[in-house]
């Protein structure tokens, strides 16, 4: 077996210490070695936004991240999306506008929604449009989701 | 910016509103469970060796090194499945087709398409088993292959398999081809409908293999226990389908497979073949612990069933005034390397929108050095419709003929006899049609240079099948529902939906769960567009099964006849004693001191399917200079007969609209000579993003279906059948080029440019 | 679709009960037709028989009325 | 993916001191994503990869009016286009820097990643070449200094020597009256790789009325990205005309070299080329003349 290295990281929150070898991802080590299997695989190479998670306030495919560069990082994923009081808006929103099919994509689409408005809370539908093409969605087309983005943002 | 109409004559309570999906909150948070999240205790990992090669001869494996690789618990390859160790006498007729299926899993003497699985490990990690992968040595005689479907047809092409006849309606060829079957349905006389017509036109299209695109690669975790059961959790579109497909590979009863579906990442007919599971098992049970595989991406687009590239001839007479007098096609699937293309919906679906007197369809299924193709939604349908659909263009601009007009004159409608022989029940087509024509979209100018429009109409039959349910009813009035349908997206809410209708109780008391198949009786996949239709259908029935027996508790309680009982919006109460009255919860409170609870079954195989009609409208601007596609307003109008949950109606007709415009534009499979991919990536097989499309108008249109309570048809389907065509003829508006030939690429659109005399620009 | 054999009758008229006695019927005129349509006793896997438009389940034992129109049509699967 | 040991030095003589000891058996890693996809489909080995990321320099973005901007190799994407005065400076340098990927990998991939990455299609490496882009080379020996255009030698090399690292790329301040663009093109509008990509550059005199120099340079049309020079230089001393422009795109379309492939053909890059030359030098004169 190959060694493995101690990797001290925030998730969610969370200050973690975990092992992991350098050659697993983070995706891997979310899912593999926390069992935090929200964050899901799509492609494994950067090209769906599947895994996206947020890495030090920026939205990362964390399959194209290796688990030993969480190293003092803080990260979000989609179990730390909602509180204890109830969802995020934009899951709420997700929910109300039938945005989701089959809901695989559905983790990224959020994650990286949320740090769309974080960053700019009055984004409009081509900025959306934008933030989100590094996401796949084979289900719905886009549009409920786009809709979904707009009505939590501010841009009316 | 966009509207969503919906044009609905009746009014129900739940049925047609809006609800929040009850997996919705699970879905949103990450807290469901898809294939590839299962979790067991001392589970292994498993990774497939798949040939490099398109066509080739297994000399010998050796798996000996891969054994031996520290962290490896198990190697098989196809000597480890039970085909290997059946005898052709044994097997009797049934020999091919097991050959077939059991090959299709994993390679026992020739290797049929680059991906063909040879060998699967089980390891430690996913890692291990790919480093072990490697330490395999397999000696193969690499063969001539065949990739093109009319390649395959000609005689001395390289032969898929040596002893494959072509099926000719039931009469089998003498000697091997390719073609693995031949169909053909005719009514009329084209001959003299031909002779009769002012115009005919004839012209041949193509299709590239693509793939369906889900974005949850597949997977499997099995357990086989010491006691010989065997437990698979799988992302599939039918557990069942599963269960029949390792029971046969594995020579197993049913009854010692357990198949328990996980929540699934799309599947658009593409997770109906059970590629992983029996492999997986039987990892599992010569390591005797759980074992998971999954697919990587490329190993979905290599290996799992994409939609097959086509042929096709069309070939139509019509009128001046644009009355259709035959029609003609001959359609050639690519099946890719085992029988199977959908080539017989495609020549059923071909004219399915048209009332056609005399007409000819010829099918061809192909074997070819590829990929086994799949379903894909609508399977076959959206060849057919590119061709035809295009031709209907090309027709209404030689006559100069409004293309919605067209269509209207020559539809389908109740009573009209298909080619295939039926004749069409109450269907929508017309007022898809005319809603699309009277839409804003439609009467609007377009504007710009380079612009244009495109109309298309597109067909799915829909099905019934088999489908069973179960619901309890608990002592405080909610009720459990159990059904064999898996959620693709919003099968839940839809058939709670129609119990809570059907019971008068509020959606949010029906709690829908999906079990395994040890837990409900069979249930055909969640596919063809028959879920909302024949499960619902289920629901109905064994909602109804619960009212009579509501009935029959309240008659017990009151002491009177059953017959004085009725059960009317969730109430039941006496005929001729108003004082007599329960609601559903109350007496469903009443059930725990009156005999206990309350089930309601049903177990159907519906006939009454509704068929499905869409019509599309697409407005888009080609840059010359590049021959760049860009769609700037799309319209999808489709008889959804009822819309059980708009919302999730809607988002079928966007998600087969934008399938269809990937389909168009961009999506394909690149081979080189032999039939490797070269693009099995999202990178390079190009499927739309949110910043390639604009918002995706809708109009549902309700042409209620006789066959069901609530009106409802499959809606699935038919929203992938005209986007094809409906762009090509948009891009002939916007550039003058015909486009015969998917996907309509920049670079395709700047050659036709150049053959129709544009200079390259310089 | 089986026109080969019926020298290119499209529509046959015949007394019958089920769809076993159809097909009886039809292999007495045409004579190779029942191989056609049934295997091991039952329809084609890829075939299916329509009575009145309508698609039958009960495959050989579907009853037929005294007028029914039968049709043997492709049995379709789906896709999403 | 095969098994590898990871490092994260903290200074540059500590990752050359890495880099020398270890040869062919290292890889240096920045954002991660080209290399990590190349690792795991087996196209690239290593039983050592070396995360530069924590090395100062190479995360260092500074601009002196005077001289120019030194842009640390590892400094991902959005960092230079949210930078605004680096925007408002070098707009044809944010064209790259916002197209590369999506935003996922805007978050992670950088300049100079994709310069040593050393694609032919690689979408920073034409307008940086254009800018007149130096490569900033820290080695045993000291540092050395190459100009961008000479960096990519062959699909996936790169000029780098056994123990090297590209600390920074280096571009001038821009002249008055200057202008640059990146342009490519791709079959969707996001989330491809170049058939085409053309950056420019342009220098105009006080009235804007003349090219004082121009600087093209292409992607995906050759082994590496081309400095396609004549077409520039057809441009210096030359009125902004149509003619001008249709004769550097000629000059730029036979400075390409492009392959047929599955992601376009020889006829079709070839004029994509020129259509994108007008198109990118268009951009840059409007941008020069402050539009």
């Amino acid at each position: 077996m190959a060694d493995v290295t101690q990797v001290k990281t925030t998730i969610n929150g969370e200050e973690v210490n975990l092992l992991c070898e350098p050659r697993q991802s983070l995706l891997e080590v979310l899912r593999d070695v926390l069992g935090m299997t929200g964050t899901k695989e799509g492609c494994n190479d950067g090209n769906c936004g599947a895994c996206t998670v947020i890495l030090d306030g920026r939205i990362v495919d964390s399959c194209l991240v290796l688990g030993v560069e969480a190293e003092g990082k803080n990260i979000t994923t989609i179990e730390g999306m909602a509180s204890p009081e109830g969802l995020h808006p934009l899951q709420q929103s997700f929910l109300e506008n039938a945005s989701l099919q089959c809901g695989i994509c559905t983790p990224g689409f959020l994650l990286a929604s949320k740090s769309l408005l974080d960053q700019e809370p009055d984004a409009d539908e081509g900025r959306i449009r934008h933030w989100l093409a590094g996401n796949l969605c084979r289900c719905t087309g886009y549009d409920k989701i786009v809709r979904a983005v707009l009505q939590v943002s501010k841009a009316k | 910016m966009t509207s969503n109409q919906v044009l609905s004559e009746v009014e129900f309570n739940v049925v047609g509103k809006r609800p929040i999906r009850p997996d919705g909150v699970d879905k949103v948070t990450g807290r469901a469970q898809y294939g590839a999240d299962t979790n067991m205790t001392g589970a292994l990992q498993a990774k497939v060796l798949r040939s490099p090669y398109p066509h080739a001869r297994i000399k010998s494996i050796d798996v000996s090194k891969a054994e031996a690789f520290p962290g490896v618990k198990a190697v098989i390859t196809a000597k480890d499945l039970p085909f290997a160790a059946l005898s052709k006498e044994e097997l009797g007729d049934g020999y091919t087709a097991l050959k077939y299926a059991s090959d299709h899993m994993m390679a026992s003497d020739k290797v049929l398409f680059k991906g063909h699985p040879i060998a699967a490990i089980a390891a430690v990690n996913a890692h291990v088993a790919e480093s072990a992968m490697a330490l395999i040595q397999v000696d193969y005689e690499e063969l001539e292959s065949v990739v093109d479907v009319r390649e395959a047809m000609k005689d001395g092409a390289p032969l898929v398999h040596e002893d494959l006849r072509t099926n000719d309606m039931g009469q089998i060829s003498d000697k091997p081809s390719n073609i693995a079957a031949h169909m053909s349905y005719s009514t009329g006389d084209i001959d003299k409908g031909f002779a009769e017509a002012d115009l005919v036109m004839e012209r041949e299209y193509t299709t590239a293999t693509v793939h369906q695109g889900y974005i949850e690669p597949h997977n499997s975790t099995a357990f086989w226990n010491t006691d010989g059961q065997l437990n698979i959790w799988t992302s599939t579109q039918g557990s069942f389908a599963v269960r029949a497909a390792v029971a046969n590979v594995l020579r197993l009863p049913v009854s010692k497979i357990k198949v328990t579906p996980m929540e699934i990442g799309g599947g658009f007919g593409g997770k109906i073949t059970a590629y992983l599971d029996a492999i997986t098992a039987v990892l599992s049970k010569k390591a005797g612990v759980p074992v998971r595989t999954l697919m990587t991406r490329s190993e979905v687009f290599e290996a799992s069933g994409p939609a097959p590239a086509s042929w096709m001839r069309v070939k139509i007479g019509v009128k001046n005034n644009g009355k259709m007098t035959a029609v003609e096609t001959d359609i050639a699937m690519d099946a890719g390397a085992y029988p199977g293309s959908p080539a017989m919906q495609a020549i059923v679906c071909a004219f399915a929108c048209y009332d056609v007197t005399n007409g000819k369809v010829d099918g061809y299924d192909v074997v070819v050095n590829k990929p086994k193709t799949a379903a894909y939604r609508a399977p076959g349908s959206p060849q057919a419709a590119f061709g035809v659909e295009s031709l209907i263009d090309e027709i209404c601009g030689e006559l100069k003929l409004d293309p919605i007009e067209f269509r209207l004159l020559n539809a389908a409608k109740e009573g009209t006899r298909r080619i295939e022989g039926l004749v069409a029940k109450r269907i929508g087509l017309v007022e898809c049609l005319e809603a699309a024509r009277d839409h804003d979209h439609y009467k609007s100018k377009l504007s710009g240079e380079n612009t244009g429009r495109g109309v298309a109409c597109g067909y799915w039959p829909n099905r019934g099948f088999q489908s069973s349910v179960v619901m309890t009813v608990h002592f405080d009035g909610t009720v459990s529902l159990l059904m064999g349908s898996v959620d693709i997206g919003g099968t839940r809410a839809s058939i709670a939906q129609q119990t809570a209708e059907t019971l008068g109780i509020a959606y949010e008391d029906v709690k829908p769960t999906i079990v395994d198949t040890d837990s409900i009786g069979y249930t055909f996949i969640t596919g063809g567009s028959r879920t909302s239709f024949a499960t619902g259908l289920a629901a109905i029935t064994a909602a109804d099964d619960v009212k009579e027996q509501m009935i029959t508790r309240a008659a017990k309680i009151w002491d009177t006849s059953e017959d004085d009982i009725e059960y009317v919006n969730g109430t039941v109460s006496h005929k001729s004693d108003e004082e007599l009255k329960f609601s559903f919860k109350d007496l469903a409170r009443q059930l725990a001191t009156t005999g206990g609870t309350i089930s309601g079954r049903s177990n159907i195989d519906p006939t009454g399917e509704g068929n499905g009609y869409a019509v599309h409208l697409v407005d888009l601007k080609v840059d010359p200079e590049t021959g760049k596609t860009d769609v700037t307003r799309y319209t999808a109008v489709q008889d959804a007969g009822k819309a059980v949950h708009p919302g999730y109606v809607e988002g079928q007709m966007q998600g087969g609209a934008v399938q269809g415009i990937g389909w168009a534009l961009n999506e394909e499979y690149f081979f080189d000579p032999t039939g490797k991919m070269l693009n099995p990536t999202f990178l390079d097989y190009r499927m739309p993003t949110t910043l390639d499309l604009p918002m995706i108008d809708t109009v549902i249109v309700e042409v209620a279906n006789p066959g069901h309570p609530y009106g409802v048809r499959g809606v699935g389907e038919p929203a992938i059948v005209p986007p094809m065509a409906a762009i090509g003829n948009a891009i002939h508006g916007a550039t003058g080029h015909r486009m015969r030939s998917l996907p309509m690429t920049p670079g395709k659109i700047l050659e036709a440019g150049w053959e129709n005399g544009n200079s390259s620009g310089g | 679709m089986l026109q080969s054999l019926t020298g290119g009758a499209r529509q046959i008229d015949c007394d019958a009960k089920n769809i076993r006695q159809v097909i009886e019927r039809l292999d007495e005129l045409y004579p190779g037709i029942r191989d056609r349509l049934v295997e091991d006793g039952e329809l084609r896997e890829n075939l299916a028989v329509a009575i009145d438009g309508d698609i039958a389940i009960m495959g050989m034992l579907e009853k037929v009325g005294a007028n029914s129109e039968v049709h043997f049509v492709p049995a379709i699967g789906g896709g999403s | 993916m095969e098994p590898f040991e990871f490092v994260s030095p903290s200074s540059i003589d500590e990752a050359v001191k890495i880099l020398a000891s270890n040869g062919d058996k290292v890889r240096i890693m920045a954002g991660g994503t080209d290399m990590l996809v190349q690792m795991r489909a087996g196209r690239r080995t290593a039983p050592l990869v070396v995360d530069v990321k924590g090395i100062p320099e190479l995360n260092n973005v500074s601009y002196d009016a005077s001289k120019g901007l030194t842009l640390g190799a590892a400094v991902p994407c959005y960092k230079i286009y949210q930078d605004k005065s680096l925007a408002a400076t070098y707009p044809g340098l944010i064209d790259s820097a916002s197209l590369i990927g999506g935003i996922q990998i805007q978050g992670r991939a950088s300049i100079g990643g994709n310069i040593c990455n050393a694609a032919p299609s690689g979408d920073s490496i034409p307008v940086v070449i254009a800018l007149g882009g130096v490569c900033n080379i820290a080695g045993p020996n000291g540092t050395r200094q190459l100009p961008v255009e000479e960096f990519c030698t062959a699909p996936g090399r790169n000029a780098l020597e056994n123990g090297e690292l590209l600390v920074s790329v280096f571009i001038p301040a821009p002249q008055a009256k200057s202008g640059a663009t990146y342009q490519r093109f791709i079959p969707r509008n996001e989330m491809d790789i170049a058939v085409v990509g053309v950056g420019t550059s342009v220098v105009l005199d006080a009235s804007g009325q003349n090219f004082v120099s121009a600087r093209i340079a292409l992607a995906s049309v050759g082994p590496t990205p081309i400095f396609a020079k004549a077409a520039g230089d057809s441009l210096a001393g030359k009125a902004v005309s149509e003619e001008a422009i249709q004769q550097a795109s000629e000059l730029a379309m036979s400075a390409a070299t492009p392959i047929t492939d599955m992601r376009g053909t020889i006829r079709q890059r070839t004029h994509l080329v020129g259509v994108f030359t007008r198109r990118t030098l268009n951009n840059a004169i409007d941008r020069a003349r402050g539009g």
